[in-house]
């Protein structure tokens, strides 16, 4: 049905896909399995329309056909439900299962529209859904579902699903695995892109395995284990990219005691030294990037306590955190981690700005000698420092999204996904100075889908699943199977 | 590491002429143009006599100019808060005397710089709430006047608004040194960075624990203050204030920030550019007023002239990305 | 469930409506009688028009600032295009007006720039070209031909043509915005452009609709208005603007785009004719009438803007675990 | 005793002339025993147009009305619909448009083509008085569309037809002395050794004038002669000679001769044909018995210009400073 070849991508100079190739017939189902960053989602989203590919060719039922838009592929007989939810908040149930679907016909009554919608949403398990209700209203749970119901709305030859279960209960799980079965029962090439062992086996036909934006020959889900699938997914091993871990470690800085916030499902319980390198690992929406926020002040701590050195701790804002010495790096560091049309000083110095200025005018020399002593720290090329920080590559934006930091000489510093969309060197680099900074008396705290990251940079490893911390391990007692089994299947591990 | 390795040769390229380059070159040129079109063009006397026709504008497009750079695009409410100043500053001047005068008016304009920094940074939209200001400033102008001419009898006051020193105009003085000093504060004041950082990206400003509403709020008073100085300057040189000042005026203001191409997605550009934009308005606008161009020619020119400049320097950015 | 909590949001500016309408009718007989009635209704024509397109391009999540230029170039071009008779006049004055807006549009979309942006520059254009057109002189129906514009001030009741034409007009977007799936396209780019554009809207049509029908609504308003005065002048409508936008918001048409109705526009609409009329009809001075406008205008956003954040507090608060969570900005 | 309600429809009292207006017809209504209610448009025909339409729904019974449109020419329904009510329609400030003499009862105002024919007036006795040579000059007119610039421009340019060259004529963004001062501060400097005089429209206009020929080195009524027309703002130029003359043009007496007319009909019940300017009698106003006639025009007593010229000028009773000054 689908045959892509020689797909590749570039975002500016990173390479996400080189030469991919993925090939799904009529009927099957196709998992799409990779690590965090391998390109899965960019390889959907050129069939999708959304993203343009720099080369390659796709050809759907033997005819070669060009996709530039959401339009064309959809013309194309393309339906897609894409990782981040594409729901308009502001439309109704019944309007986001038919949005952009232009065969619903040019006329379209609230009444008409909902009678219509409700066997669709009936499908996924969303009867208890009133069709007119403003999706605003619904849960993140309901709305992947809403999604998924409007991919079976549209008589659509091929369908992909990009990750649809990771805001997902277990029951609702089950809605959407039945959908599937339909789709392929029904002759239509699915493409299922997933981090979940279990869907993998029940769902899939053939598995197609992508590493570093490159694919490899898709296998039989019959001829897999869990465990050779796991090898095919983290391939070959770079261990030499990570420092030794800590030698000694300091007193508790950091508790939390049965905390929980918005995201979690289970009360955390936590203690972090000072020295210490503790990785949150879990795949997208576990819960690992709440802890984090809790104590950066972003997020809400709906029970339970916080110490911070010994003392209470309930930041209400990043500024209350920042003033406690605590950093908090988000994983979006286009949209909150740098300030990409200002120069790399400017961004350098932007929490700190108390301390380059004087009589609150900013003083040059201060400046200056206060960004060159981070760019040092964290081996900033200084022939940078006149350049604008979106000018500069991943891996130096995220050093100065993470060096900024260091001006206030922070006591904690909390990073989700310290090296996303970074490259093999620079991430060596941010790793050796994480560590030398810990060894300087800082606690690191940072959530990872990455599990060679986790494994590699951390002293201790919270695993977390679907809301839930798993358990806490030490990183010398750990293996890259153990940590992927607990966030992507926990009741195999167990 | 690959991070050593020097800028690639295309990675130079990349990098932008400064915007306000763009715009000095045009002033130049349509200066050039202009004097061989017409001979009483390329005088020192009308040089200066543009950048006079510049100040005003100019005084509050640098004012702007903060709005722009802190993200907040633009106001609606700078002419109509200008009356209400110049009717304020006229009476307090009768009534306190020239220096009172002039500190309450400053004040009030502080004030209203607050109240509007302070709704914007709550509803998000400058553009509509500087709208609904400006009928507020603009009826709080005719009761505070009674509709009548507001007259001052001040010799400092006319001593301010028609000197001249060393030929050049006080508008012109206070134009320039205001573009500088304005200059200099977004660069290194704490506050100018603070406006700048909020600007770029109001959201790493915040995860960097800056008071983004304290940037909106600075910049809108920047603003008032700008509008006070221009209301101080037309009531001073005419020794009256009246409800109906300035009417019409605000997107002089804002062509001038925009011909001077200061990127409205805040957090670039300098007051220097909106000072630039002014005078290359001013010139065009000379020009027309020479030539005999009806006032819609006039019109459709410049406003051609800021569909033009906006688009070119939003492709050009485009292009960068 | 949800559809009645947004007839509630109806239901409480109705009830502002009424306040506003029951203060002034309590000293104003003419609050009541029929013929007064028909005048207030009169005269929500031109603004209203305009409020509509308004109201489309920022339901879009766009803002069209230009309504008010180009409804004196509109009523311009009707007034010179009058001899070919009072109704092809208009219509192609509308049809001109709707290309320009639909190209406003394509630009907009094709550049990708901020349509706030781009129409204070074609503000200062449109008008530029309005005085170019009209020799900067006001363009008269010659006064002997005036009788064939009377057509425009037929009555109906409560009605005049003019008013029918507005509320047509409002039915009309009304069911457009409701029952078609072009219009429901202007929602979804307003509730979400980069979601709908996944999901495959077109964004580009919504976006020239959207700008196409403002356009052409400021212009029906400038050339309806402008032959039943029988002149327009280069220089009319200039705060238009302000009232249209006016109506929108404190008709519950969001800021950020993708909510609203048109009921709630005419809603709007009513509230600030209502006060404007009454505060005027009274003999207040003008001071007192800006006065007004513009606190109830700064107090209905503001509050609702207060109110909005509040509510998506709650929101977050009692929705179920969700695994994306943004840092609030 | 209470005669009733006159209501006046006039635009925003931001201007302080129409402000001074509305203060005349208040002090003329009072004395003639009547109510005023003064309804105010933001600039705006097309509110105006609709507040008749309340005012005539209200069905409230009237002495009568004033009616000073803001666009003349696009308020004509509105005047036709005032004059359907049976109500006097007095209308004021704008000079009423050829063939709508049915909807009106009489014009009371002022006369803008007569405005621009006394500053030509000033300007030509200025020429021959002072020895300046006066050949090539400016206007400097109202803005674009503003019929009010248009008259008085006219006036002006028929009543120097063949005595003065008129190199060009500029119009401003408005009315006043910021407005005035962007054009004259650029068209002086371009056009100098050339312009021999200015006409401005109003004195506003013509002070800044005045100031932006100073700083150009000329000196105002020796090297350049300056005419506003009509005394507007600031009577400080006029009365240091830098503008040569002025006419007395009030916004108060215009109102008040408004409610006159109104009142004199009301009594007299007929109205004269042809037109009559008001006498320009400094001590008193002009009597309620007058007759009036279809058209009053206010008239515009020339004054002097010099500080004893301007302090002696007075009309209807009330001084130059008073009436100017607003
Ligand atoms: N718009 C973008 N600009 C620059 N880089 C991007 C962009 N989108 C994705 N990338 C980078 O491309 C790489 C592949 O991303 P992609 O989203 O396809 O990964 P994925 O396999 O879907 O990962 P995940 O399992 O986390 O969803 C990542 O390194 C990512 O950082
Ligand atoms: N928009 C841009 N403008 C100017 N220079 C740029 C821009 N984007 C990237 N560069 C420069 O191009 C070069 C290559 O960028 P690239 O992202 O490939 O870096 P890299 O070698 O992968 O570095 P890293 O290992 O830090 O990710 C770098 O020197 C970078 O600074
Ligand atoms: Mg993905
Ligand atoms: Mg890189």
């Amino acid at each position: 049905m689908l045959r892509m070849t020689n797909i590749s991508k570039r975002y500016g100079a990173t390479e996400v896909l080189r030469e991919v190739a993925l090939e799904v017939r009529s009927g099957e189902v196709m998992a799409l399995m990779g690590e965090n960053g391998a390109g899965k989602s960019t390889l959907v989203k050129i069939l999708a329309g959304i993203e343009p590919a720099d080369a390659g060719t796709i050809e759907i039922a033997g005819e070669p056909v060009t996709i530039r838009s959401p339009r064309h592929s959809q013309a194309a007989g393309v339906a897609y439900v894409a990782q981040e939810l594409s729901i308009v908040e502001s439309l109704s149930v019944a309007e986001n299962v038919f949005l952009g679907d232009t065969d619903a016909g040019l006329f379209r009554s609230p009444r008409s529209l909902s009678t219509k919608a409700r066997p669709f949403l009936l499908k996924v398990g969303l009867e208890q859904v009133d069709p007119l209700e403003l999706a605003e209203n619904l849960s993140v749970a309901e709305r992947q579902l809403v999604e998924i119901a409007r991919l079976l709305s549209r008589k659509a030859r091929i369908a992909i699903l990009d990750e649809p279960t990771a805001a997902l209960s277990d029951a609702e799980i089950l809605r959407v695995k039945g959908a599937v079965r339909t789709l392929a029962d029904n002759g239509c090439a699915v493409i299922y892109v997933t981090h979940r062992m279990a869907e993998v086996f029940e769902l899939s036909t053939r598995v197609t395995v992508l590493r570093n934006g490159r694919s490899f020959p898709s296998i039989e889900t019959a001829s897999l284990t869990v465990d050779t699938l796991i090898e095919h997914m983290l391939g070959r091993k770079l261990e030499q990219m990570f420092p030794a871990r800590a030698t000694r470690m300091g007193e508790s800085v950091v508790e939390l005691d049965q905390c929980i916030g918005h995201g979690l499902l289970a009360p955390i319980s936590l203690s972090v030294r000072r020295g210490e390198i503790l990785a949150l690992a879990g795949q997208v929406g576990s819960g690992a990037n709440a802890v984090l926020r809790m104590l950066a002040g972003v997020l809400p701590v709906a029970s339970g306590t916080m110490k911070l050195r010994g003392a209470a701790f309930a930041p209400h804002s990043i500024a209350d955190s920042i003033a406690a010495k605590v950093a908090y790096c988000s994983d979006d560091r286009k949209r909150d981690g740098i300030f990409a049309v200002r120069s790399v000083p400017e961004n350098l110095s932007a929490p700190a700005l108390d301390r380059v200025s004087r009589l609150q005018m900013i003083s040059p020399v201060m400046e200056s000698r206060h960004t060159r002593g981070i760019a040092e720290l964290f081996g900033i090329d200084l022939a940078y420092l006149t350049r604008l920080a979106g000018n500069l590559s991943g891996g130096n934006q995220q050093k100065v999204a993470l060096g900024k930091w260091l001006g206030i000489e922070p006591d904690v510093l909390l990073v989700e996904e310290p090296t996303r969309g970074v490259d093999v060197g620079a991430r060596a680099e941010i790793y050796r100075h994480l560590r030398s900074l810990a060894e300087r008396g800082l606690t690191v705290i940072f959530a990872s889908s990455d599990t060679q990251e986790v494994l590699g940079l951390a002293d201790q490893i919270a695993t977390f699943y679907h809301g839930r911390m798993v358990r806490v391990v030490s990183a010398e007692s750990s293996t890259p199977e153990s940590i992927v089994r607990d966030v992507i299947h926990p009741t195999l591990a167990a | 590491m690959s991070i050593m390795t020097d800028v690639s040769p295309s990675a130079a390229r990349r990098r932008s002429v400064p915007r306000f380059v763009w715009v000095i070159a045009a002033i130049v040129a349509l200066y050039l143009v202009a004097g061989v079109i017409t001979p009483s063009f390329a005088t020192f006397d009308n040089m200066l006599v543009i950048v006079r026709a510049a100040s005003i504008t100019g005084i509050v497009a640098i004012g702007m100019s903060y709005v722009t750079i802190s993200g907040n695009l633009f106001a609606l409410s700078a002419a109509a808060l200008g009356a209400f100043l110049a009717v304020i500053f006229a009476l307090a001047v009768g009534h306190l005397g020239f220096a009172a005068g002039l500190a309450a008016t400053l004040l009030v304009a502080i004030l209203a710089g607050m109240a509007q920094g302070l709704s914007i940074s709550v509803v998000g939209n400058p553009i509509i709430t500087t709208l609904a200001f400006s009928t507020v400033f603009r009826g709080l102008a005719a009761l505070f006047s009674g509709n009548s001419i507001v007259r001052i009898d001040s010799d400092i006051a006319l001593a301010l608004g028609t000197g001249r020193p060393l030929g050049v105009p006080t508008q012109s003085w206070a134009f320039i040194a205001l573009a500088l000093v304005s200059w200099a504060l977004i660069r290194r004041a704490r506050l100018g960075r603070l406006l700048v950082l909020s600007g770029a990206n109001p959201q790493t400003a915040i995860a960097s624990g800056l008071n983004v509403r304290l940037a909106t709020v600075v910049a809108f008073v920047a603003l008032s203050v700008g509008v006070a100085i221009m209301a101080v300057f037309t009531v001073s040189q005419f020794s009256q204030a009246k409800a109906d000042l300035f009417a019409g005026y605000d997107f002089d203001y804002i062509a001038a920030v925009l011909v001077g191409g200061i990127a409205l997605r805040g957090g670039q550009g300098s007051p220097l550019q909106a000072a630039l934009g002014a005078i290359l308005i001013a010139l065009l606008q000379n020009f027309m007023l020479l030539n005999g161009f009806t006032a819609g020619l006039r019109m459709t020119v410049v406003g051609g002239l800021v569909l033009l400049a906006t688009g070119a320097f939003h492709l050009l950015q485009r292009r960068l990305r | 469930m949800k559809v009645s909590s947004r007839s509630a949001d109806l239901l409480g500016r109705l009830g502002l409506m009424l306040i506003v309408y029951l203060v002034f009718a309590l000293h104003l007989p003419s609050y009541y009688s029929p013929a007064g009635v028909a005048a207030l209704l009169d005269s929500a024509v031109l603004s209203g028009l305009v409020a509509l397109g308004v109201a489309l391009t920022m339901i879009a999540g766009e803002m069209d600032l230009s309504v008010g230029s180009l409804a004196a170039l509109a009523g311009i071009l009707a007034v010179k295009l009058f001899p070919i008779g009072v109704f092809p006049s208009i219509i192609v004055v509308v049809l001109v007006c709707a290309a320009i807006g639909a190209l406003q549009g394509w630009l907009i979309h094709r550049i990708g720039i901020n349509s706030m942006i781009f129409t204070v520059g074609t503000l200062i254009a449109f008008r530029g070209i309005a005085l170019l057109v009209s020799g900067e002189k006001t363009q008269l129906v010659p006064l002997e031909d005036i009788a064939a514009t009377d057509i425009l001030i037929g009555k109906f009741g409560i009605f005049s043509v003019l008013s029918l034409a507005l509320f047509a007009a409002a039915a009309l977007i009304f069911a457009f915005t409701r029952w078609t799936l072009w219009g429901r396209e202007i929602f979804a780019i307003g509730g979400g452009r980069s979601e709908s554009r996944a999901a495959g809207v077109p964004i580009r049509r919504p976006i020239m609709i959207a700008f196409a029908l403002s356009a052409a609504l400021a212009g029906l308003a400038g050339a309806l208005l402008s032959l039943k005065a029988g002149s327009a002048s280069p220089l009319s409508y200039d705060s238009l603007l302000l009232e249209a936008v006016a109506a929108c918001l404190i008709g519950g048409i969001s800021l950020k785009g993708g909510k609203g109705s048109i009921v709630g526009v005419l809603i709007g609409l009513f509230c600030i004719r209502f006060l404007v009329t009454g505060i005027a009809a009274l003999g207040a001075p003008f001071w007192a009438q800006s006065l007004a406008t513009g606190l109830l205008l700064i107090i209905v956003i503001v509050a609702e803007a207060i109110f909005a954040a509040a509510a998506g507090r709650f929101r977050l608060a009692m929705r179920r675990p969700a695994p994306i969570i943004k840092v609030p900005a | 005793e209470d005669k009733g309600v006159i209501v006046a429809f006039v635009p925003s009292s931001t201007n302080p002339y129409i402000g001074q207006w509305a203060k005349g017809a208040q002090a003329k209504a009072g004395e003639l025993g009547y109510t005023l209610k003064v309804i105010e448009n933001n600039f705006n025909q097309a509110e105006q147009d609709s507040q008749v339409q309340q005012q005539l729904a209200s069905g409230e019974k009237v002495a009568g009305y004033v009616w000073w449109p803001f666009e003349n020419a696009a308020g004509v329904g509105s005047l036709r619909a005032l004059s359907q009510s049976g109500a006097p329609v007095i209308v004021s400030n704008q000079y009423p448009i050829k063939g709508t003499e049915a909807y009106w009862t009489a014009y009371a105002g002022a006369n803008d083509f007569l405005s621009g024919k006394t500053a030509a007036e000033i300007l030509l006795d200025a020429c021959a008085k002072s020895g300046v040579k006066c050949d090539k000059g400016a206007i400097i007119r109202f803005p674009a569309g503003v019929s009010a610039g248009d008259d008085r421009a006219t006036g002006f340019q028929d009543a120097v037809k063949g005595k003065l060259d008129v190199l060009t004529v500029v119009p401003t963004a408005g009315f006043l002395e910021d407005e005035g001062y962007k054009v004259a501060a650029q068209i002086i400097p371009a056009n100098k050794g050339q312009l021999t005089w200015l006409y401005t429209e109003n004195d506003s206009l013509a002070g800044a004038a005045a100031q932006a020929a100073r700083e150009n080195g000329l000196v105002p009524g020796k090297d350049i002669l300056i005419v506003g027309g009509t005394c507007h703002g600031d009577s400080k130029h006029v009365k240091n000679g830098e503008i040569a003359g002025t006419a007395i043009q009030s916004g108060y007496w215009e109102g008040w001769m408004a409610v006159q007319a109104l009142g004199k009909f009301n009594t007299q019940g007929k109205v004269q044909d042809g037109e009559t300017y008001l006498a320009d009698n400094p001590d008193a106003p002009p009597a309620d018995s007058d007759p009036v006639f279809k058209y009053n025009f206010l008239p515009n007593p020339a004054v002097g210009n010099s500080q004893a010229a301007y302090d002696a000028a007075k009309m209807w009773g009330k001084s130059a400073d008073e009436l100017c000054n607003f």
